[in-house]
């Protein structure tokens, strides 16, 4: 084999993944068709917990490109127990993310104090139109069914988290 | 060819399908070529699956991008010199349809059956060098005209070993006629063996390999396909073409492959015979009349393997730069044809 | 002097003059010497050669270079200004695009150099994840190098093998990071998250068939005769040029220069727990590039598999405060990336974000050689060395 | 077919292409004009093999191909030297005798 | 089929006539070229009508495949401009007019007096490639020889006149 000409070793490799792939299929997979699973941390699409939005405006003022748009309001709640003072909510009246400025770096997720964002893998979103891009609340609210548990960790990590 | 299978054809019949047939040797070869080895086969070899959408495993894939292409805007550069540049890859193209002329398919089944049957396919297979030049010039581009400078050298360099290696085959079939070349190897012998017939790849393997060294140069194919380098020229002299006339250079390609694969076939491989001995033929007029139909099957399958070769080594090899590819042809192919030559001769006076 | 009198080259700023003088220059040279005329071709801006918009503009006898020079930042997105008005958490999203093949590689020695500043030193667990991470970059970085190799020699089967199991390191960084491309990963003091549950073992199986697949580009590529011709020779860089040329990664071991950061300076990175050879070669030709990239890429999965076997348990992530802020200094952080030296040179006055960041990136320097690189050489060659040389253009055009 | 339509042809490319040969002051356009001239002959030579039915036209008529070819070759290579030197391949410029 | 081969004739002619005049009025020196293909190409075609299919064969692939790209080569080469380009004609270009014409006068008159109407032998021996070779190895073997110096030694003078040193 170490005699042969490097011109007929390299024949030999080509030839070889054609056969490779007869025998055990491509490497790729046709994707309308059949989908790879993301990974559980993928960073797809940003979901949004409506309930959970204080609307502090953290992840608005962290984003690096400025694509989240927050508008909320102040109102009186009824008291959680009996015979409290009402409390004092903010509504969330717009909550926007611009898919098309968003560059996944999650920094939102990261800086929200009361989980109310989270990653979700899934990836098939785009438009035709990059005005559609735009999710408003009740899209990024459809996104919280996507979102998984977070995964297990390796072995040797530190359990306690946050 | 008067009568086909008994039937006898008037004039204007043979010359229609004349043309039928002309049409059917080209544009099949290239079209199966393109869907089986450019499609299929490299994407195999680059563990993907290639096109699988149009058509079952993608197989009407070659209609879309026809389709495809037609569709697309003719552009033309507006210092283009528009004549010169509508005329080259038409140019290309007649040089294939010229060249598959003389391919015998059959014993009957030709389309015309020169006494100088290869000395002709060599002349006509340089008329491509001019729709190259044409097209290279014309394109008023600086990697179209270095593309076509470079396909003008490397077609001509080529060219000559091309010739040499022919001329062993030539001297040891005493023929130039492809029909009798392709008799001459199916009723031959080696050595008194005549189950195999004598194709002249086993006796002229040198004048094979540089043959077939030689029509990957001509077709620029890698490793020698510089003239439409992308990464360096921007597919050279094709770079302004769109449209319709890229198909035409598209086609050409491959449509050439086919049918410097068939001439290599018909010269080394027995064309469309089979070894005579098998059916107790023993010279032309011998052989039967369904040879005229399961001849050119044959021809396309012979065609098919050798362009599996020229193929797979274009998917494989890195090219050569230009010095070192007319480096390669002056001082190793043609003297080593050269040699050939002389020993084919020498061989040839003896026995 | 006639030159400095034409009156094309007064109108022009002065930058464009000398470059004008110069290309007049090689004008008359080229007359006076070879006696024909020479031709100017841009490859670039848009040319498959340059991976990105680098225009390199060369003036050509037939196709001899006579004078050739890069001409940079039609990519420029202006990073060091883009910096100083983030946070320190969203620069690390931005210099993630910077060589956005090993896009991890880039946040570390800037995270290094605002731990510097802060006085933090990440846990050890951090620690080797980071390298972990960082030479899984340097292999996706790399291996597309070697496909994208054949690619400019006319092979086109090696990208498409190396696309394939490019995807498995890929895969690797995305189910760790979350990104595939621009992980985001670091942050100061730590990492943001521990590996998730089974990567390491995935990871060693991964690192064997990328060991198979430097194998095959070996066979295919650095055996092949025909490639050997194309680069044995050609664009060779003496040591002392690459030296004042401040060449660095492999092209400067190529040319037989035992210097990498990796082993030669202590920063906190696990490098210096693991036992690796720093791959050198004496020709400094685009043979040697290849081949010391090729060499680094089967080092790289070796650390990466020596590393896993001893990683650490512990936290990921030192104590520091949630809302960053970095105290007064200036501190300077290079590491050896995938590239080359990347280095930041971070000044902070005490804000959310650094005042001003300086950064040294591999790319920009090793294309500064490419005017003394060029000059003599065929056109096919300007390709087989600008891919030998192996630059990213976000890397030149910050 | 008459012998005279073919030497009629063959005279009309002849004096094309003398017409060429005076008229052209570009140096690769005259010869040019030189190969229409020797075609002309060869046309003529090939139509006096059919007439005569003799081989030996034809042979000539593959003499004066090869011979052409080598007149091309050096022809070109001298106007390309011309060119080199000169920066023109026009023929009137090069009447002084001295290089 | 004699009138097949008269058409033939007659359209061949036309258009070799037509690229003829091209060549030497065309104002591009790769026009000009071009058109000169038509004109070898044209000649080609008559050669196989007269029935001379080697030498049809050999004016492809010397004219066409080698001198032709030779002559597009060299023009390329020496930047010939896409577009009209001036000073490809003398400035007393006019006075080869009445000198083709006198001399065309003087061939004609003398080939319509010495053939007249006599026409080409129908019935004539076809000339094969074996003949020709026979030839050509036989009695002109040393013209052969001779030529083949010649092309010896046109090949070295181009190298010489080529090289830059």
């Amino acid at each position: 084999m170490a005699q042969l000409p490097g011109l007929l070793k390299g024949l030999g490799i080509t030839f070889g993944t054609m056969m490779r792939t007869f025998k055990n299929g491509s490497n790729t997979v046709q994707y309308p068709h059949e989908k790879e699973a993301p990974p559980v941390r993928a960073r797809g699409v940003i979901a949004l917990h409506q309930d959970n939005c204080t609307s502090c405006m953290l992840c608005s003022r962290s984003c690096p490109d400025w694509c989240i748009y927050i508008e909320a309001h102040k109102e009186l709640a009824p008291p959680r127990r009996e015979g409290g003072k009402p409390r004092q909510v903010n509504l969330l009246d717009r909550f926007d993310i611009d898919y098309a400025l968003c560059m996944y770096c999650g920094i939102c997720v990261e800086v929200c104090p009361f989980d109310a964002l989270f990653w979700s893998p899934e990836y098939e979103y785009s438009e035709p139109n990059i005005t559609d891009m735009l999710h408003d609340k009740t899209k990024l609210s459809e996104w919280m069914e996507t979102v998984p548990e977070a995964p297990a960790l390796e072995v040797g990590a530190d359990k306690k988290k946050k | 060819m008067n009568t086909l299978l008994g039937v006898v054809i008037p004039y204007w019949g043979q010359s229609l399908l004349r043309v039928l047939g002309g049409l059917v040797a080209v544009l099949l070869p290239a079209g199966t070529i393109v869907y089986v080895f450019l499609f299929k086969m490299m994407s195999f070899m680059q563990s993907r699956l290639g096109p699988m959408e149009a058509g079952p495993y993608g197989s009407l894939q070659l209609v879309a991008e026809v389709g495809k292409w037609l569709q697309k805007e003719d552009i033309q550069p507006t210092n283009a010199d528009k004549p010169v540049f509508k005329m080259a890859p038409i140019i290309v193209l007649m040089s294939t349809f010229l060249l598959v002329v003389v391919v015998p398919f059959g014993p009957d089944a030709w389309f015309t059956n020169l006494e100088t049957g290869i000395f002709y396919a060599l002349a006509v297979s340089s008329i491509s060098v001019l729709g190259i030049l044409m097209a290279g010039w014309s394109s008023a581009n600086k990697y179209s005209l270095l593309g076509g400078l470079r396909a003008a050298g490397q077609l001509i360099a080529y060219e000559l070993p091309m010739v040499l290696a022919v001329m062993g085959v030539v001297i040891q079939a005493g023929t130039m006629n492809l029909q009798q070349i392709v008799v001459a190897q199916n009723a031959g012998s080696i050595f008194g063996i005549n189950t195999f017939g004598n194709p002249y790849v086993i006796t002229q393997f040198v004048g094979f390999i540089v043959f077939m060294i030689a029509i990957q140069a001509e077709l620029t194919q890698a490793p020698f396909d510089m003239p439409i380098a992308e990464s360096e020229l921007v597919s050279g002299y094709m770079t302004e073409y769109s449209g319709f006339r890229f198909l035409i250079f598209f086609i050409g390609e491959f449509a050439t492959a086919g049918v410097f694969a068939m001439i290599a076939s018909t010269l080394f491989l027995g064309g469309w015979g089979v070894p005579f001995s098998w059916f107790g033929w023993t010279s032309m007029d011998s052989v039967s009349n369904w040879m005229n139909i399961v001849g050119p099957l044959i021809v396309f399958t012979k065609m098919m393997v050798l362009t599996f070769f020229i193929m797979w080594v274009r998917f494989t090899y890195p090219r050569f730069r230009e010095d070192q590819l007319q480096r390669f042809a002056w001082k190793v192919l043609i003297p080593v044809s050269l040699v050939n030559i002389m020993l084919t001769a020498v061989l040839k006076v003896m026995f | 002097m006639t030159i400095l009198n034409d009156p094309v080259s007064a109108k022009l700023g002065s930058r464009q003059q000398l470059s004008y003088i110069a290309s007049q220059a090689a004008d008359a040279r080229l007359n006076v010497e070879l006696e024909t005329e020479g031709m100017t071709l841009n490859i670039g801006p848009q040319h498959p050669a340059t991976h990105g918009t680098l225009r390199i503009i060369a003036r050509l006898d037939g196709e001899q270079v006579v004078w050739a020079e890069p001409s940079c930042g039609y990519m420029h997105r202006g990073y060091e200004k883009l910096t100083e008005v983030r946070t320190f958490p969203q620069v690390t999203s931005l210099i993630n695009r910077i060589d956005w093949l090993g896009s991890f590689a880039n946040e570390v020695p800037f995270i290094l150099a605002a731990e510097k500043l802060m006085n933090v030193e990440a846990p050890p667990r951090a620690q080797w994840i980071r390298t972990i991470l960082f030479e899984l970059s340097r292999i996706a970085n790399v291996s597309l190098f070697l496909g994208d190799l054949g690619v400019q020699m006319g092979a086109i089967t090696p990208v498409f093998l190396a696309f394939r199991d490019r995807e498995y390191v890929l895969n690797l960084i995305e189910s760790a990071t979350g990104g595939r491309f621009h992980p985001n990963f670091d942050r100061i003091g730590g990492l943001k998250d521990d590996l998730p549950a089974g990567w390491i073992d995935e990871t060693k199986v991964v690192m064997k068939k990328l060991r198979n697949f430097c194998d095959e580009i070996e066979t295919l590529l650095f055996g092949n005769e025909i490639f050997q011709s194309r680069t044995r020779g050609i664009g060779v860089i003496p040591r002392d040029v690459a030296l004042q040329y401040g060449l660095s990664g492999a092209n400067l071991r190529a040319s037989g220069v035992d210097w990498d950061l990796r082993r030669d300076q202590t920063i906190p990175l696990a490098y210096d727990k693991v036992d690796f050879k720093v791959w050198t070669h004496p020709d400094g030709d685009s043979f040697a590039r290849c081949w010391v990239r090729l060499q680094e890429t089967r080092e790289a999965t070796k650390i990466v598999d020596q590393l896993l076997d001893g990683i650490p348990s512990g936290p990921v992530m030192a104590k520091v405060p949630k809302i960053i802020k970095v105290p007064e200094g200036e501190a300077w952080v290079s590491t050896e990336n995938p590239l080359g030296e990347m280095g930041y040179y971070v000044v902070s006055r005490g804000d959310l974000g650094p005042f001003r960041v300086k950064i040294r990136s591999a790319s920009f320097n090793n294309i500064s050689i490419t005017p003394w690189l060029l000059r003599g050489v065929y056109v096919p060659d300007i390709i087989t060395i600008l891919a030998s040389l192996y630059f990213i253009l976000g890397d030149i055009d910050r | 077919m008459f012998v005279n339509q073919f030497l009629i042809l063959a005279a009309i490319l002849f004096c094309i292409g003398v017409y060429g040969v005076i008229a052209r002051k570009n140096g690769v356009m005259v010869l040019m004009a030189i190969e229409l001239i020797l075609n002309a002959v060869n046309l003529n030579l090939i139509a006096f093999s059919m007439r005569n039915g003799s081989v030996d036209g034809q042979t000539f008529a593959l003499f004066v191909i090869a011979v052409a070819a080598a007149e091309v070759g050096v022809g070109l290579s001298l106007v390309l030297l011309i060119y080199r030197n000169r920066r023109t391949i026009s023929l009137d410029d090069l009447s002084e005798m001295k290089g | 089929m004699l009138i097949a081969q008269n058409i033939g004739f007659a359209i061949i002619a036309a258009i070799m006539i037509i690229g003829a005049i091209r060549v030497v009025t065309t104002s591009n020196v790769v026009h000009g070229a071009l058109w000169l293909v038509v004109v070898l190409a044209g000649a080609a075609a008559q050669y196989v009508l007269l029935a001379a299919e080697f030498v049809a064969v050999t004016q492809v692939l010397v004219y066409i495949g080698a001198v032709m790209v030779l002559f597009l080569f060299g023009t390329m080469l020496t930047r010939s401009r896409i577009g009209r380009d001036s000073g490809l004609n003398n400035t007393y270009w006019k006075l080869g007019i009445p000198v083709a014409l006198a001399l065309f006068a003087s061939m004609a008159i003398a080939l319509v007096d010495s053939f007249g109407s006599e026409k080409m032998p129908t019935d004539g021996a076809i000339v094969n490639t074996q003949q020709i070779s026979d030839q050509i190895f036989g009695p002109y073997l040393l013209p052969f020889w001779a030529l083949s110096f010649v092309l010896l030694a046109a090949v070295i003078g181009a190298i010489v006149l080529a090289r830059k040193d």
